[in-house]
């Protein structure tokens, strides 16, 4: 297994960069998602705000700036249940490290855990109840034992997969009951993609 | 799909240019955070509501006097962001403060909740208040809890009134909390919705079936069933809203029979008729009425019933005159 | 075929029932036969109108003060009887006279005849006037001339004013003739509608198609054109009814975006959006607005456009107080 | 060719039962062909008022109080275009002979001219303008020519036929120009029953 990367500013914006790529490519696909259990906005949702972050990092010179303008505009764009939860989660990754020029992997995996305590304080749910939070629960799993990027990435997207298998607690999906079962949960689905984006930007050697 | 609109992503905003133009003497458009406000600033209390769009008239047709202060329009079924809510609040709020008035989905509780605090940052007073009137979804710790559907019309207008007159925000948030715990709905459909940026509806049902307790965004709802004549489907609405709601004899309702968007007029009054009788056979007094596409899910075929247990006070709050683009009278 | 309704043949009785009781403050039902009157009846003219069923609100929705005298719904897309028509003038009708209202279609017009003659051989003072709005059809002697569309609204409004403030039968007549020889209106539909009686749809149009030019019974139009954008929709709409309708520059316009039923008021605003703009371009003032669903087809999903060319006379009375179900301002 | 025979009080009474039965078993049939090339309520609105026909004719002594009796059903229970045009032609019917106990061969060929007549003068249509007339007057045609009533119902079956030939000049299938084109008028159609409830009421010898 190996080593964790840390995240320079240039890979932050990458990241970002990534993200947005591959939601753009994705978009159709979350928004069916979204339309089995939810309301069909996921995908176009994501656009907007992944479309508006990559531009607003341009001028960022720190990764928790990058973050930061990341976090305004996924609040300032997205609306529904996402927007205000990645806004949260990327403006508590920001706040670990305010000033750094560039995240230690110690740093990042702390930037990634105000991330997600972010997102359980706001949405008010817990692992198991079919939300984002099961993507990021088992990515944090795999960096905390030891994984690098690529292993929380894989983490994450297994984690999307058995969001299948639940029934959902939080969220429009939770309206469903039984009938949410046997469908990936969007949320998820996008939160798999952003470890696959950050994988991809600052997988490699440090 | 086949929609009357341009570009997908252009529908929310030029649909609002649209109302603006058509009601230029009721309201203001602001385009960007986008947000509808009264032509003249309120002088009490500011009701602030919005949501995804997709609803109409809610919220925006609601603005005006003795009804909403502003109104927040989200993309199609998508809350809408923080800034719209702040912005809208600096606008229309003053000294008397701001009423936030949310659907209970988590989406939009988080977005109006940050709005708030946002809001509250830069010196406004502001209070909140959140409506979960649906009784399809039982309301648990294990769920995102009630929806909030076609009771805000009524919530909306009560609240309204309340501040229309000059009462205070403690007051205002009284009333509207009044009507939130005195008001339950329920829906159907007999076919879902489509979303612009989705092309195809939401859902489909087969012939011969409809869905009971289905949300304003085509959330699936309790079951589905197979068709029965109107009657029937009207005691199959009322049954869970009077089961959760005790209402003693004599005491009076206003009724709200709620089309969803695609359901011809004829079938909505044919509805109100066995509502009022049943509501009647209960020993209940219908004493007000109103029937119409209020609280819709764009295209959606299907209805929904609202009772408000009321009280002398919002009686006469309902009666006092309201001159929006979607209901008035006495203005 | 899914409907919100009881048995077929029951339709419109219900749905009249159950409009009575919902507004029970403007409307009295007569029930056999059949017709919807005014609470208290007018001191002046009387406006009668009516037609077939299923483009309500229109007309049983614009009975009341400054309006209708009363309205009598035939069946769905049919003609009332003029036993209807007889019954009501000689319920509301007094000493100044009643006016028919008729939709130009051979069996509108044939039974307001008849009507007409029944009621004078019994005394009664009776005009009509016809309105044939629709330049979708070629007005010849060879077809049975145009049809009476959504500018009914706006004749039922100015004409209704009219008859309120007093003015006698001839003025009455002549005011509405005014409006009828200066409206001209455009549809166009998505999708068609489902009668009741019928059972499914009265036409399809294939995906990606619309048909322009639609009648409000869902009589076909000019031609099947593929799709266009919102905006080159509005411009297909309002070419024909502006080479109609010479306008010169700076005169002014009552301009009704109205709903067929089925459409969401998103749509109807994206419309209306355009329609402004078109009509401002060719420096036409767009003095009044009017958007929903006013004369609609049942669960039709389409649009009509229509324009009034509105001296000031009109515009006063266009002003003036109004309270029905459906329309309702000043009062 | 058989002689035309004349109507009894009995036999106008079978006539208005027996175009009420076969407006029934046809109701489905013209309300299609009303759909093709109009608004659908063909079926429903003729079975309103061949119901109400066949109830109001019971206590009538002459053929020209049946017909009036169906004349004020149709005006009172159909609406539409074909309300009026069956009462009015119904109505001008009866008046060529008020009084008669029972009405010769010649009475019966009168009523129906006058029928016709009236017809024309309310709609204001022509033959071959796609209407009810391009069944009645092949069949009237036929009677004036020597035919029986049983020769009449078939003119009046083939002038049915005939209309799909034709474009429509009045009535609501007007606005289709071309594409009425190839679609049978249900007002024809309707009109082609009445003829045979006719032959079959009244085709027997006088
Ligand atoms: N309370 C919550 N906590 C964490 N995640 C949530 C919560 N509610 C919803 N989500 C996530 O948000 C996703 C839906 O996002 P989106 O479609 O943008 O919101 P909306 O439901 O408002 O349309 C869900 O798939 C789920 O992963
Ligand atoms: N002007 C007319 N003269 C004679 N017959 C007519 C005329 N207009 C319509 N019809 C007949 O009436 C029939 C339609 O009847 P119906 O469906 O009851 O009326 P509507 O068109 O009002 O729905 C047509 O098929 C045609 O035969
Ligand atoms: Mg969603
Ligand atoms: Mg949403
Ligand atoms: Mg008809
Ligand atoms: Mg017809």
């Amino acid at each position: 297994m190996s080593e964790m990367s840390g995240l320079t500013t240039e890979q932050a914006k990458a990241l970002f960069e990534r993200f947005r790529e591959l939601i753009d490519s994705h978009a159709a696909e979350l928004t069916e998602l979204d339309a089995a259990i939810g309301d069909a906005d996921h995908g176009s949702g994501m656009q907007r705000g992944a479309q508006a972050a990559a531009e607003a990092i341009a001028s960022a010179d720190t990764p928790a700036a990058v973050f930061k303008a990341a976090a305004m505009s996924f609040i300032s764009k997205v609306g529904g249940a996402s927007g205000p939860l990645y806004g949260t989660a990327f403006l508590r990754a920001a706040g670990v490290q305010p000033q750094a020029a560039e995240w230690s992997a110690e740093d990042l995996r702390a930037a990634l855990h105000a991330g997600y305590d972010g997102l359980k304080q706001r949405g008010g749910a817990e692992p198991g109840d079919k939300t984002m939070l099961d993507a990021w629960q088992p990515a944090l799993d795999a960096l905390d034992s030891g994984g690098d990027l690529q292993a929380a990435a894989q983490a994450a997207a297994q984690g999307r997969n058995a969001t299948a298998d639940l029934i959902a607690r939080k969220g429009r999906a939770s309206y469903l009951g039984e009938r949410a079962r046997g469908h990936i949960d969007p949320g998820a689905a996008s939160s798999a993609l952003l470890f696959q984006a950050l994988a991809e930007s600052a997988g490699g050697p440090a | 799909m086949k929609k009357i609109i341009n570009a997908p992503q252009n529908v929310v905003r030029e649909a609002c240019e649209g109302f603006a133009l058509a009601h230029a003497d009721l309201v203001t458009l602001h385009p960007e955070p986008l947000f509808i406000a009264r032509r003249e600033k309120p002088a009490g209390v500011a009701l602030i509501s919005g949501g995804g769009s997709g609803h109409e008239p809610l919220h925006s047709g609601f603005v005006g006097r003795g009804m909403l202060a502003a109104a927040c329009p989200g993309e199609v079924f998508t809350s809408p962001v923080p800034d719209q809510m702040l912005a809208a609040a600096k606008e229309v709020g003053g000294e008397a403060g701001v009423l936030l008035i949310i659907k209970n989905y988590t989406g939009d509780v988080m977005n109006f909740e940050l709005a708030a605090e946002l809001a509250q940052a830069e010196g406004l007073r502001v209070e909140s208040v959140t409506i979960d009137d649906d009784v399809a979804v039982q309301d648990s710790t294990w769920t995102a809890g009630r929806r909030g559907v076609a009771g805000t019309v009524l919530l909306e207008k009560i609240a309204g009134a309340a501040a229309e007159e000059g009462q205070s925000l403690e007051a205002v948030k009284a009333i509207a909390e009044r009507v939130i715990a005195n008001v339950r709905s329920m829906g159907l459909a007999l076919s879902g919705a489509t979303v612009p940026a989705a092309g195809k509806p939401n859902f489909t049902l087969p012939d011969g079936e409809y869905e009971l307790g289905i949300g304003i965004h085509g959330e699936p709802g309790r079951e589905r069933l197979p068709l029965r004549p109107a009657d029937e489907l009207v005691e199959a609405l009322l049954e869970p809203i009077l089961n959760d709601l005790p209402l003693a004899e004599n005491e009076s309702v206003i009724l709200l029979t709620n089309g969803m968007g695609g359901t011809p007029q004829l079938e909505l009054y044919i509805a109100h008729r066995r509502a009022v009788g049943l509501l009647e056979e209960r020993g209940l007094r219908v004493a007000r009425h109103l029937v119409g596409n209020f609280v819709t899910s764009l295209d959606m075929q299907g209805l929904s019933l609202s009772v408000l247990r009321a009280d002398d006070e919002m009686l006469r709050l309902w009666d006092a005159p309201v001159h929006t683009a979607a209901l008035r009278w006495g203005a």
